[in-house]
């Protein structure tokens, strides 16, 4: 195993402190439990934004505290979802009074970590929502499985969501809007290479020198097939295609109702896409890909785009949610319209994105 | 009803867990990698050493205490999907013992039980699934037959773990449908669950814990 | 060779391609010869700059073009210096009567097709001044050889006399100013993987499994030294320490000397860092090291300045200088005045570098 | 003074160099990945073919224009420190024989001496640098000798390359001094310098061309 660490059970402890050390006009690290919070929180009066994962994914989620995104994130360790106790501490401090959104990403353990860190805020009386993303294409049935996981959906809803709170939604129109990105929001990956998880020291799947796999999450687990290396407008143009041509995904998710005091089932329909649609388009290094061959991706999804229809009003190109160093891509697309491109191109703040003042 | 458990029983069969799971560290994550994130191993061992750290605090305590101290511990340092579902486990297991400083038959399977219950409550975890609960569900139920038929406790508790192993290797053909493991669709068919495995383990070792507390205490 | 490419020999058009296509309101283009220059070129009455360089360490340069730091990059092919032509080309597309700065980095091969260009472009009756960056302090000698290659401090000049030249700066302050952020700025760098050229499509070189290469620049070629692997604050130690007490560095450049109308040598010397000093910190991935690692390194860092009386006023930390999906990283420590944090601060807006309005 | 070398015979050399350069692409590649940046090869095979493609412009034109053409191509095309060395090399050795159709002996030395001085005022470079000039220094120096002592022009260009190849073979145990291969230092040592390596290459293909020409013509 090649990485600039130390120990494999002291990486996300140093990284914390290298971010603490590295922005503190940007964010502040607490310690056990682990999150980083905006420096300035609480902000009083205005809605909080949390999310979290597993580590691994850097810039996401830490790198995305700030103004005009989160007001906190909490790291787990490598590839697992953090504890309840790290959120419930993270959501007590930033929580300025107008109730906290939890940005949770589909995953078993995700789901089951927020959902007690919610309850426990809830009993401790701070107003919660949390919403889930579910946008990856890959993953093809939810009717008797988990559905599908959260991946770059996540990262452009974080922004958007972080800009609608600082403009002064409140909790549940922000609420409304994640769960609106979330619906208009698709994405598929591949990688070209595995990564190996630091505690594991070895590659968590091997791949032969010309073989890739597609579908693949964002915590080195196996894609929905493997298949020989193909060109980058060939890559590019089974990601998109799968992202654009998806049919209307229905699924369950499970929501809090403040109203009812529980958590309740709501369905949710993605509309497809469709000529004439607004997109923002993201691809996505996994990681270890460098920044000499996004462009050349985007080239191709951009011309696949036009093909269909599909307008491209912004982009994000660079590794942004990804899976430590694993080489691959991952494109997003992301149907925008006039609230949401106002929203995304509002000031943004954070060690991960920035723009604006 | 003869108590068949003992305060010191809960804690050893807390501590030998942690050692078996520290052995079986590589060994789950290994599991974990075909159709997960490599990382069971890992959570469980990280787990146990933080109830390792816990359990001095608690050792006076009754029974109830012991338990939900580690489940809160294991809800508080393991994350991912194990972390709530093994914490839920045994602090569900602990509240049904609740107060008590020895254990029946019963109290055992209720125990067992009731940790099993909070998993599919916390899971929404069905039979066929592909998770801990093939293993734990079999096991629960080949123990309350057991107990109800007045099998002897060591009897039983073979009869438990045998029945955990055979929900473990079930596992291996079964296509998953909650978990990481749902995610990769077909190919989860043919590997066995990591997370049925740990169950499995857990459960053996509360058997070994049990079989060598008697013979020690006669 | 895995790879985000269709064939080897359109890698560096198709990125082009793909640039021109995600960033219209920032760049343009330029094909046959290739140059990307500001969205607003030719910026009337300001010094424009210029760099270039060979592909494969993206963002540099093409992703530093736009307001605040450089009007146009020349990219060659991968590791290969552009050619005078570009250079020329994209010289006189951005000069806005105020003349151009041309940032070189220190490779023989990129010396003499600047030089080349500056000596074509003066025939046009265009003001061209040139600095050369030499700042690798891994290179030790050069009495004999080619001295110093140019590395992570020639990020820092371009935004830092971007800043300038968008402040008003004349030719010759700007000028003046690159080579003071020259001297004052000095890096070392090391990889854990070797890097791919898409056209060899074998590793440029071989590393054992638990091996490392310290003193890398960036072009895969080999370091001063390799070693067994080892920890991410042993590496930090060993580079920041490599830069830090380097002693007083002296050498002789070529520059233009606008009076005579000539090349003349002119010495030039690095003042060694000290106690007391200001430095801007930055922590570079090769390309292939994620973010997750480069923090890990940024902690030790600091403490290793703080530990030399050395108070960093800045910092950047993230793949800015790469060389191609190469795994390792970079430390330059730049020595800042007043003068030069403002700069720093200054807005800038191009697709790789990002801040104010 | 006979003429040894026509206009063809110039159009010959260089398609026969471009020739020669894309078989040893790989090869001049390699040479370049220890003490370089592995793409000597891949240059001069770039530049090479964009002179291929510059030639049918030039073809009746005079051997001046013929090489300076190749020169300006090599300058556009190239890059690295190959392009501008190369290129020079080239410009210079057409500017020498400017509006010549043919060329003597002392022509011949006359081109190759003026494009090695090029290489040397663009390089800097001095003998035993460990680059290109180490191989064109020693195959100038024999082929001025062997014309003047009234050599044959077919052993005059095997002494030539004879020189270039010991030039080329010479800069093993060499300290590189210029080019990238000085920023290795001592890890130098021990490796063939690429540069020398086509240098060598473009002098051989040249008294190939003479050879196989002047069979040709009789
Ligand atoms: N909904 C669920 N119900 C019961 N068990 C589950 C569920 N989801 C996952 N599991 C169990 O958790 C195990 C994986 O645990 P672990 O690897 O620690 O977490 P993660 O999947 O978050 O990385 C699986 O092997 C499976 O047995
Ligand atoms: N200053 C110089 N003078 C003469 N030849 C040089 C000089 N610098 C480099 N070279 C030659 O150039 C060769 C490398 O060419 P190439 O690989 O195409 O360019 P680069 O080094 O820019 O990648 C070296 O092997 C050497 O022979
Ligand atoms: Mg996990
Ligand atoms: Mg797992
Ligand atoms: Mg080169
Ligand atoms: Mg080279």
């Amino acid at each position: 195993m090649k990485k600039l660490i130390n120990k494999p059970e002291d990486v996300v402890k140093e990284e914390l402190e290298g971010i603490a050390l590295a922005y503190p006009d940007l964010v502040k690290v607490h310690f056990e439990p682990n999150f980083v919070y905006r420096a300035d929180a609480p902000v009083k009066g205005k809605v909080a934004i949390v999310s979290g994962g597993g580590s691994g994914h850097e810039p996401m989620h830490g790198g995305f505290v700030g103004v005009g995104m989160l007001d906190a994130a909490c790291p787990g360790a490598v590839f697992t979802s953090p504890t309840p106790d790290q959120m419930l501490e993270a959501t007590k401090t930033v929580d300025g009074g107008a109730g906290v959104l939890h940005i949770v990403k589909n995953y078993s353990g995700d789901i089951m970590n927020f959902e007690m860190a919610a309850d426990m805020a809830h009993g401790e009386g701070i107003r919660v929502l949390s919403i889930l993303i579910d946008d990856d294409v890959a993953v093809k049935d939810s009717l008797y499985t988990q559905g599908r996981r959260g991946t770059g959906t996540t990262v452009l809803s974080e922004k958007i969501c972080g800009a609608a709170a600082e403009k002064g939604y409140d909790l549940k129109r922000v609420a409304a809007l994640c769960r609106k990105v979330n619906i208009n929001g698709r994405c598929m990956g591949m990688a070209l290479t595995s990564c190996t998880v630091p505690h594991v020291g070895r590659p968590t799947f091997e791949l032969g020198e010309d073989e890739m796999e597609i579908g693949i999450g964002i915590h080195g687990e196996p894609g929905r097939l493997r298949m020989k290396l193909k060109s980058a407008d060939e890559i590019t143009e089974m990601l998109a295609l799968s992202v654009i041509e998806d049919p209307a995904y229905s699924r369950t998710v499970r929501e809090w109702d403040e109203a009812k005091g529980e958590w309740v089932d709501v369905v949710l329909q993605d509309p497809p896409f469709k000529e004439g649609d607004q997109v923002l388009a993201f691809v996505n290094s996994m990681g270890g890909t460098p920044a000499i061959e996004l462009p050349i991706v985007y080239r191709k999804l951009h011309e696949i785009c036009e093909k269909k229809g599909l307008k491209i009003v912004r982009n994000l190109i660079g590794p942004y949610i990804t899976s430590l160093e694993m080489q691959g891509c991952s494109i997003t697309l992301l149907k925008m319209d006039d609230e949401m491109i106002g929203l995304w191109d509002a000031p943004v703040k954070t060690p991960g994105l920035r723009w604006g003042t | 009803m003869s108590k068949i458990m003992t305060k010191r029983d809960v804690i050893e069969w807390l501590k030998a867990t942690a050692a078996v799971l520290e052995e079986n560290r590589r060994y789950l994550t290994d599991l974990d990698s075909p159709i997960g994130d490599a990382d069971h191993g890992i959570n469980m061992d990280r787990g146990f050493k933080k109830v390792m750290s816990q359990l001095p605090a608690v050792e006076d305590k009754d029974v109830g205490t012991i338990l939900r101290t580690a489940g809160m511990a294991l809800v508080s340092s393991v994350g991912g999907a194990g972390g709530p579902l093994y914490g839920t486990f045994f602090m569900d297991a602990g509240k049904a013992v609740a107060g008590k400083t020895e254990l029946s038959d019963e109290d055992l399977v209720l125990l067992i039980e009731s940790g099993l219950k909070g998993v599919v409550r916390i899971g929404k975890t069905n039979l066929g699934d592909k998770t801990m609960v093939d293993a734990l569900h079999p096991a629960v139920e080949a123990l309350r037959r057991a107990v109800a038929d007045g099998v002897d406790t060591a009897e039983a508790l073979r009869l438990m773990t045998e029945a955990a192993s055979k929900g473990m290797v079930d596992t291996i053909p079964m296509l998953a449908k909650k978990g990481r493991a749902s995610y990769v669709g077909e190919r989860s068919i043919g590997h066995q669950d990591p997370g049925a495995t740990s169950s499995y383990m857990i459960l053996k070792t509360l058997m070994e814990t049990l079989a060598s507390g008697h013979r020690a205490t006669g």
